[in-house]
């Protein structure tokens, strides 16, 4: 039962109260994109065993969406914020290095 | 131990025979060889579905130099944690062709590998509880006719004389029928990677357990080798058969599939004298229930909906399928869980599988069977053996390629049942 | 002594109290036992040592030990709804008047057909199955099969639901202590020193676990400690409580027993805790281990710990006569509380070289003999023991001497219960020194935050001799894995690992040689540790076994997963509260018991109900129906609509946000008016649609599907949310504040002008498409003029705590219009007659709206919208796609729903190639002739043309390609 | 018999409106103090709970919603903001006893004991989402209209006599 804080809120919601959403920071591929381009958008998941940058809802809370960085296979929750971003924001960032110094997300998060 | 073990024949004389002696004299199942350095074809993974591959690989093709790597021990994925249930009544032609093809080859198995895997047609219901459903699987009803598929439509009271335990009357969803297939039913799971495995081992295949695969060696877009916790080992061909890491594998390989891992959850009660033949599946409740030949009932449920490798059992989703089944067969409600336990599953775009070439010459891929992995395992052996000997797939996999995500040509099975179990 | 052992003996039991004795049946005898009896302790002081049969050889079984770990003693409990089979009899307190029954025996415990199997056994080895039943194929389903499963299972399966409450209640707390022995009551008291909350579970009635029993002063140490920690703030004792798993990011999950077979007390019988961890500490203490020699599951060998729980708890002697077979000095414990109960301690057979410890010495003292360098060659007796062959452990078996006696007490060492930390990834360590595996301090569970979160003391830790303060030092434990060390496989072919599943010393050995050398292999080859006890008993012997099979180390073979729960645990309580009524919520409209009342026939939708119709008196659903839609068609119906979604979107950028959600333009609607709206998800299919209303400059109402409410809700947030965060739109779900009632048929503007409202309802003020707010009925509404059902319609929206008011209203106004409440059928057949789409009918979530000849609602001008791009994708445009027609059936029946329309070819894979299937049918009572709508391949091409249904009958039905509009096409009706 | 853990009774006298935009100006036009984060804060017969950043719900006296609403939408007018009258729309229950805290221990996924005063929580009770918070003598529970009856018999069931979490 995984258990996550709200960053809107601040409330440790448990799963039943989530709703997950899955790879976050996808960058919408609209009219003008290639098949490619939007099949990458649409189905091409990192699905790493390892570090995952996940979105969540607080469906049962306050209804805010929210990113979490988690592990995978430790499901080690490195820290949540809001989805109101096209990266992860610095803390996160140093948090999860602190545990995976080789942990870089721009090239993690990149869907080619 | 040498690597051209053969088993020796099964059968109840043999039993007897070896009764006089003390059971000294059987062989090993399986020949436990080193890698050689190279192979015409390695298949990675092998559960259920690596071993079939090699297994028709071998008897359709007449290719057995062949190995089958795993990172484990054989069977140990999937295979090894299901709910065991067999069917092949699925609403899209391409589906129905390949379980259907699986089923069939299910019904002849402990035959043609000399190996019980106990495939128990008991039958196996799809409750409808929903006018929605009805309508849903009266559809499957029709197209499976019109695919050579059997199955039937059958009433409430038809359902309870099949499934005496069964609550047709629930207050809250009324079972308004179901959807039948008397060939349907279950198989013991382990027997049924030991059958294959065992087979491709008489064949001269080498199993190769304990054997990670941490890199895939390509020259000019073609597969040359993969690195492995036991060496480099070469290859011509590669088929990448690994449900729960087909992502990590492909990423070795340089490209990325349409598939997220999440934790599918199972569990079993505790043994008790007979009291379901049948396998029945619950959907708007979502769960499903059948009594293994041990006598424990064998649950199935949702899975988890967050990426996942830990292949442990959750509890919510656990909870909801004991109480969805608590509902419908209220007098299991007294009897105990006794092993709970989690598998990881690919799910893909449209939930259905992939059996395709992929960006890379010579790799071959075969995943994302999502919940219904072991029901199809000899007809996805038989189809990804196809796939690896000509180089293109057979028409029992023409519609799984990965081009149907960028066409839009999806296979959708969830229009049917809500679940593709 | 007159008694034929087992019996009650005449002084002790510290658990007991002789004046209150209870009456309960076995086997349908009565019997009498004490208050703080165990069902074991009763039964063996009736002197009932067999309590049932193994799984597969059917052997007599009695218990073998006192706890959770017990495999044999299992019995079926209760009667009718209560009925429990496989109730553990050790852990399972009497009660006065329980019922209970052997199990896996027939016909009786003592005269058991199935015991033919133990003479089979060399024909049974594992596996067996495997290698037989195959020729010839048909008989594996006929015959063998069947024979196989009339035997599996043990108890029997009940038959009728549990009568018993259950419930569920979510704990939290900083630190919880698992296990109320005095290793976990001392954690508590550290951790509670350092503040927060402790929470202490103990699976058993009683603390102190072990403690009271094997240490002198081991009651009063505990009586302090609890003493200690109930002056403690925040600290929580709670008894009877069995911590079955621990999950992800610390979620503990634990049974705690309130009213177990005593449902008198009107209480929920069992609650199923959710326990929220800071921090868990393992303190469930550890497993005594049985011993390999031949015979060792007669009844009447068992734990050596377990013995001396049943003469100190329970004052119950399992024999007269016992001999002590050991590898340890804890054994000795069991000598000596037995000699002081006044039983024959016959001697004690220790299979290490010397024993020369405090206790081995306490022993010799009282005269009891020990043998050292000894062995159990073979238990005598087969339904209980008669006496024990002796012979020397360092070698073949051959007998030195036979000891009579009665029962045997055996000790192979002790396993920490690991179960909890393991439960979430926490990994073992092999202790050689102890022979155990114990929890790794360096690789604990993990939890939210990286860190470990378990933590192991005491016994479970591996510190077996240390018991507090209480510390006494014992000699060393000397690995014995098979008894005596070369025995030949006459003997090892006797040797029991696994009791109830009748797993032996050479079934694993025979995994080994056939190469089901993983650890997992065998347990699955040989069903070794699958049983009710998963293996508590079986499992470290069977891999000590199987590592000496294939010569290796004990942890090169490593250990198989420990799964939850720890102990069985009853669905009902995971079930817990959710049953019957509380089984789901039900959601109900404000006019939901009007429904009731007035004798509805209910359809799901989702958590909804709604009306599928209303039959009358003998009328049947399909009568009903008809009658609902020509009095519609002619007169005047209501439909409760207010289960239809209704959300509010509003702000500067609502309208560019409307037209990213809908196909359609939206941002154009003008104030007043509606326009009828398609909703795709990304991946271009259709996933709703409804109608939209502009309810001022900045503000639009989205009418969704039943089913789509929420859903569509949460799919506009997520993309203001994680898409267009900088877009300045609210939305609300407004679905619940108001009930939604749709007046239908020619004589609906006639009825609500009964009605004395502020609109004009006229077709100029109101027209087609339009939507007006005021009063109706005093009440405050807003009326769309909307139409879903081809006739003249007007969608009334008023607050929810009025609907039933309006509702009735209309009723009483339109009784001589012959006012008719229609239900969701009668809409479905309506809409079809019309040639209107319905969401999961038309749709079922492949479809794209240009299939449905919806391609009027795409808008051309817009540069996007949610869908568009997927829409452009080769198989959305090649042409190929089944579009939407109606169809006429040639014969007249109706069309079945979801058949299909096939050519005469077969494709690749021998599946006959269809063309088109049906969508919708109906028999329309309007027209008195069948009309149904379809997906056709180039349908709307080939008008006209006739398409080909086989039905599985082998009948083929016909039906011609028709416009989908079957009624009134020109729209005249809903326009007037 | 021993007593139930609580008295669980239907509240229908309360008036409900749902605002969403800038908390600050919606605390303003309320004429409230603006909650914090999580909190609900009472001044006389009305209540201003902090529902989400951009959301607050103003609970009062039925009778005085309709003025409210109106009132609302007058004052937030020319800002991004939304007022609605969701009155209607929820099933308001007191839950008012010894074994409050109890009762809501065993249907929600809170620390109900530890729940302070003036504290909001939104969450799940079983299968419906809620809001819960401290009121005099127990707790005030806010669900949805059409599953009002199943959240009574929820909690009724939690509140059976005898069924109090304290160890026995």
């Amino acid at each position: 039962m995984l258990i996550l804080t709200c960053p809107h809120c601040g409330i440790q919601a448990e799963e039943t109260e989530l709703h997950n959403g899955g790879e976050a920071h996808l960058k919408r591929v609209g009219p003008d994109g290639s098949d490619e381009e939007f099949e990458g958008y649409m189905f091409a998941r990192r699905n790493p065993r390892g570090v995952h940058l996940e979105r969540w809802r607080h469906a049962y809370g306050c209804g805010k969406w929210f990113i979490a960085a988690r592990c995978t296979v430790t499901l080690q929750v490195f820290g949540t914020y809001a989805a109101q971003t096209t990266t992860p924001p610095d803390h996160i960032v140093q948090a999860v290095r602190a545990a995976r110094p080789d942990w870089n997300p721009t090239e993690e998060g990149a869907s080619e | 131990m040498p690597d051209t073990a053969r088993s020796g024949r099964y059968s109840v004389f043999a039993i007897a025979r070896e009764a006089l002696r003390q059971h000294k004299g059987w062989n090993r199942a399986w020949a436990s060889p080193e890698p050689r350095d190279r192979y015409k074809v390695i298949v990675v993974g092998a559960g259920g579905h690596g071993l079939a591959t090699a297994y028709y690989l071998g008897k359709n093709f007449g290719i057995t130099d062949v190995a089958v790597l795993d990172k484990g021990w054989l069977g140990g994925g999937n295979t090894g944690r299901n709910t065991t249930i067999i069917r092949s009544n699925y609403l899209q032609d391409p589906s129905a062709a390949i379980y259907d093809k699986a089923l069939k080859l299910y019904e002849g198995l402990s035959q043609d590998l000399n190996y019980n895997v106990m495939f128990s047609p008991r039958g196996l219901i799809m409750l409808a509880q929903t006018e929605h459903e009805v309508r849903g699987y009266k559809r499957t009803v029709y197209a499976n006719n019109l695919q050579g598929v059997s199955t039937e439509w059958i009433d409430a009271q038809r359902l309870k004389e099949l499934v005496p335990i069964i609550n047709i009357d629930g207050p809250r969803y009324p079972v308004l029928g179901g959807l039948y297939q008397e060939r349907g039913g279950t198989a013991r799971h382990d027997a049924v990677a030991w059958g294959y495995a065992r087979a491709c081992s008489d064949m001269g295949m080498h199993i190769i357990q304990n054997c990670e695969v941490t890199g895939v060696e390509t020259e000019g877009g073609q597969v040359r080798a993969v690195n492995t916790s036991k060496g480099r080992i070469g290859c011509e061909k590669l088929a990448m058969v690994v449900a729960g890491h087909s992502s990590q594998l492909a990423e070795m390989a340089g490209f990325r599939l349409p598939i997220e891992s999440v934790a599918l959850q199972a569990l079993v009660s505790e043994p008790i004298k007979p009291c379901m033949d049948v396998v029945v599946m619950a959907n708007t409740v979502h769960g499903y229930l059948s009594q293994s030949d041990k006598g424990e009932m064998v649950i199935g449920g949702g899975t988890d909906h967050f990426n996942n490798f830990t292949q442990r059992g959750s509890w919510h989703h656990v909870e909801e399928t004991v109480r969805a089944l608590v509902e419908t067969f209220p007098m299991i409600g007294r009897l105990k869980m006794l092993r709970q336990w989690g598998g990881i599953v690919d799910m893909t775009g449209d939930r259905s599988p992939i059996l395709s070439t992929t960006p890379v010459g010579g790799v071959f891929v075969n995943c994302g069977w999502g919940t219904g992995g072991f029901k199809a395992i000899p007809g996805s052996g038989w189809a990804m053996a196809e796939l690896v000997a000509k180089g293109r797939p057979g028409p029992l996999a023409a519609d799984f390629g990965l081009d149907r995500f960028r066409e839009g040509r999806f296979i959708d099975e969830s229009v049917a049942a809500g679940v593709a179990h | 002594m007159t008694h034929v052992p087992p019996f009650r003996l005449p002084r002790g039991g510290r658990l007991i109290d002789r004046s209150d004795q209870l009456g309960f049946r076995f086997d349908g005898r009565h019997l009498r036992g004490l208050r703080g009896d165990t069902l074991a302790s009763a039964l063996l002081a009736n002197g009932q040592m067999m309590m049932g049969r193994s799984f597969k050889y059917h052997r007599p079984r009695g218990p073998v030990a006192s706890g959770a770990e017990e495999p044999n003693a299992l019995l079926g409990l209760g009667q009718g709804g209560r009925f429990e089979p496989n109730q553990r009899a050790t852990t399972t307190a009497l009660v006065p008047g329980m019922v209970t029954r052997s199990q896996n025996c027939w016909p009786s415990l003592d005269a058991d057909i199935g015991a033919v199997n133990d003479w089979l056994s060399p024909l049974l080895p594992a596996g067996f199955y495997y290698k037989t039943f195959i020729h010839p194929r048909p008989f594996w389903k006929h015959v063998f099969e069947p024979v196989i499963r009339r035997s599996a299972g043990l108890g029997k399966a009940p038959t009728d639901p549990d009568p018993d409450l259950y419930e569920q209640a979510y704990g939290f707390a900083d630190v919880v202590v698992v296990g109320g022995g005095i290793a976990g009551l001392q954690a508590a008291r550290d951790a509670a020193a350092g503040g927060g909350s402790v929470t202490v579970l103990e699976q058993s009635p009683h603390w102190g676990g072990r403690t009271p029993i094997d240490h002198a002063g081991g009651q009063d140490a505990i009586d302090a400690l609890l003493t200690d920690l109930r002056a403690m703030p925040g600290v929580t004792l709670r008894r009877n409580c069995m911590a079955t798993g621990l999950y992800d990011h610390g979620y503990l999950i634990a049974r705690e027993a309130l009213a177990d077979h005593d449902p008198n007390q009107g209480i929920p019988r069992q609650r199923l805790w959710r326990i929220r961890a800071g921090r868990v500490i393992t303190a469930t203490g550890a497993l005594e281990r049985p011993l390999s020699f031949a015979c060792n599951d007669v009844p009447g060998v068992m734990l050596a710990s377990a013995m001396r729980d049943f003469i100190d708890l329970h004052g119950v002697a399992p024999g007269q006569r016992i001999v002590v077979v050991t590898n340890n000095d804890d054994a000795y414990r069991t000598a000596l509380i037995a000699a002081d109960a006044g039983l024959d301690v016959a001697a004690i057979v220790d299979a290490r070289p010397q024993a020369t410890g405090d206790l081995p010495q306490a022993v010799r003292d009282r005269g009891i003999e020990v043998l050292t360098g000894s062995a159990i060659a073979k238990v005598k007796g087969r339904r209980h023991v008669e006496a024990v062959a002796i012979c020397d452990q360092d070698g073949e078996g051959k007998i030195t001497r036979t000891v009579e006696c009665d029962a045997v007490a055996m000790s192979g060492g002790w396993s920490p219960v690991v179960h909890l930390y393991s439960h979430c990834g926490g990994k073992l360590t092999w202790d050689d020194a102890q022979a155990l595996f114990r929890p790794d301090p360096d690789r604990p569970p993990l939890g939210a935050d990286g860190q470990g979160i378990a933590q192991a003391v005491g016994a479970a830790n591996g510190d077996l001799c240390c018991a507090g303060d209480l510390e006494r030092p014992e000699g060393a434990t000397m690995p014995v894995w098979v008894m005596p060390a070369r025995a030949p496989h006459k003997l090892r072919a006797k040797m029991w690992l696994d009791y109830q599943n009748d797993v032996k010393v050479t079934d694993v050995e025979l995994a080994a040689r056939e190469g089901y050398a993983s650890v997992e292999h065998t347990k699955r080859y040989t069903t070794l540790g699958m049983a009710t006890d998963q293996g508590k008993l079986s499992n470290i012997n069977g891999l000590a076994v199987l590592s000496g099979a294939l010569d290796q180390p004990i942890p090169a073979t490593g250990t198989t997963t420990f799964r939850p729960p720890y102990t069985p645990l009853t669905l009902a309580t995971i079930a817990a509260d959710a049953r019957g009524e509380a089984f789901q919520p039900l959601r109900k409209t404000p006019m939901h018991g009007w429904h009731e009342a007035k004798g509805a026939s209910w359809e799901p939708v989702g958590h909804w109900r709604r009306p599928y119709a209303y039959p009358q008196g003998a009328e049947d659903r399909e009568a009903a129906v008809a009658r609902e839609i020509l009095a519609v068609r002619k007169g005047v119906g209501t439909l409760d609509a207010s289960t239809l979604g209704k959300i509010v979107v509003k702000g500067p950028d609502a309208g560019r946000f409307m037209d990213m959600m809908y196909t359609n333009m939206m941002s154009t609607l003008k104030v007043g008016r509606c326009r009828y709206g398609l909703m795709c998800n990304e991946n271009g299919f259709l996933m709703d649609d409804g109608v939209v209303a502009r309810l001022s400059d900045d503000t639009w109402l989205c009418h969704t599907t039943t089913g789509g409410a929420d859903r569509i809700h949460a799919h506009m947030e997520d993309w203001l949310q994680c898409e267009w965060w900088d877009w300045k739109v609210f939305t609300a779900n407004l679905t619940e504040q108001y009930a939604q009632i749709a007046v239908a048929g020619p004589q609906a503007r006639t009825l609500l002008e009964r009605l004395n409202g502020s609109i004009d309802l006229s077709a100029d003020a109101l027209p087609f498409m339009a939507w007006a707010e005021g009063d109706l009925a005093g009440i405050p509404a807003r009326i769309f003029r909307i139409s879903f059902s081809g006739e003249l319609s007007f969608e009334i929206a008023v607050p929810a705590a009025r609907g039933l008011e309006l509702w009735e209203k209309l009723h009483d106004a339109g009784a001589d219009l012959g006012i008719t409440p229609y239900g969701t059928e009668a809409m479905h057949v309506m809409r079809a007659e019309k040639g209107f789409i319905m969401i999961g009918d038309e749709t079922d979530g492949t479809i794209i709206p240009q299939d449905l000849g919806l391609d009027w609602a795409i808008s051309k001008k817009k540069a996007d919208y949610i869908g568009k791009r997927a829409q452009r994708r080769l198989h959305m445009v090649d042409g190929t796609r089944w579009k939407l027609v109606g169809l006429q059936s040639l014969d007249g029946q109706v069309l079945p729903d979801g058949a299909y329309a096939a050519t005469d070819q077969v494709n690749a894979n021998g599946q006959r190639v269809t063309e088109g299937r049906v969508t919708s049918s109906y028999r329309s009572p309007t027209l008195d002739r069948p009309v149904a709508m379809g997906l056709v391949r180039h349908g709307p091409a080939r008008m006209g043309q006739v398409l080909e249904f086989p039905m599985p009958s082998g009948a083929v039905m016909k039906a011609r390609i028709v416009d989908p509009v079957f009624y009134d096409k020109e729209g005249s009706r809903l326009n007037g | 018999m021993a007593e139930h853990l609580a008295r669980i009774s239907p509240v229908t006298d309360l008036g409900m409106i749902a605002l969403r935009g800038d908390l600050a100006a919606i605390a303003d036009a309320a004429g409230m103090a603006a909650p914090d984060r999580t909190g609900i804060a009472t001044d006389g017969p009305r209540s201003l709970a902090w529902m989400s950043p951009d959301e607050a719900l103003l609970i009062l006296p039925a009778p005085q919603t309709p003025e409210a609403v109106e009132a609302l939408t007058l004052a937030l007018d020319g800002q991004h903001a939304l007022v609605a009258d969701v009155s209607d729309a929820r099933a308001v229950f007191d839950v008012i006893g010894p074994g409050a805290a109890d009762v809501i221990a065993k249907l929600a996924p809170v620390d109900a004991a530890a729940m302070p005063q003036g504290h909001l929580r939104r969450t799940r009770m079983a299968q419906v989402a809620t809001a819960i918070w401290r009121i005099e003598g127990g707790f005030r529970v806010i669900g949805f209209r059409s599953t009002g009856d199943y959240l009574g018999l929820i909690l009724r069931n939690a509140a059976i006599a005898g069924s109090g979490l304290a160890p026995r």
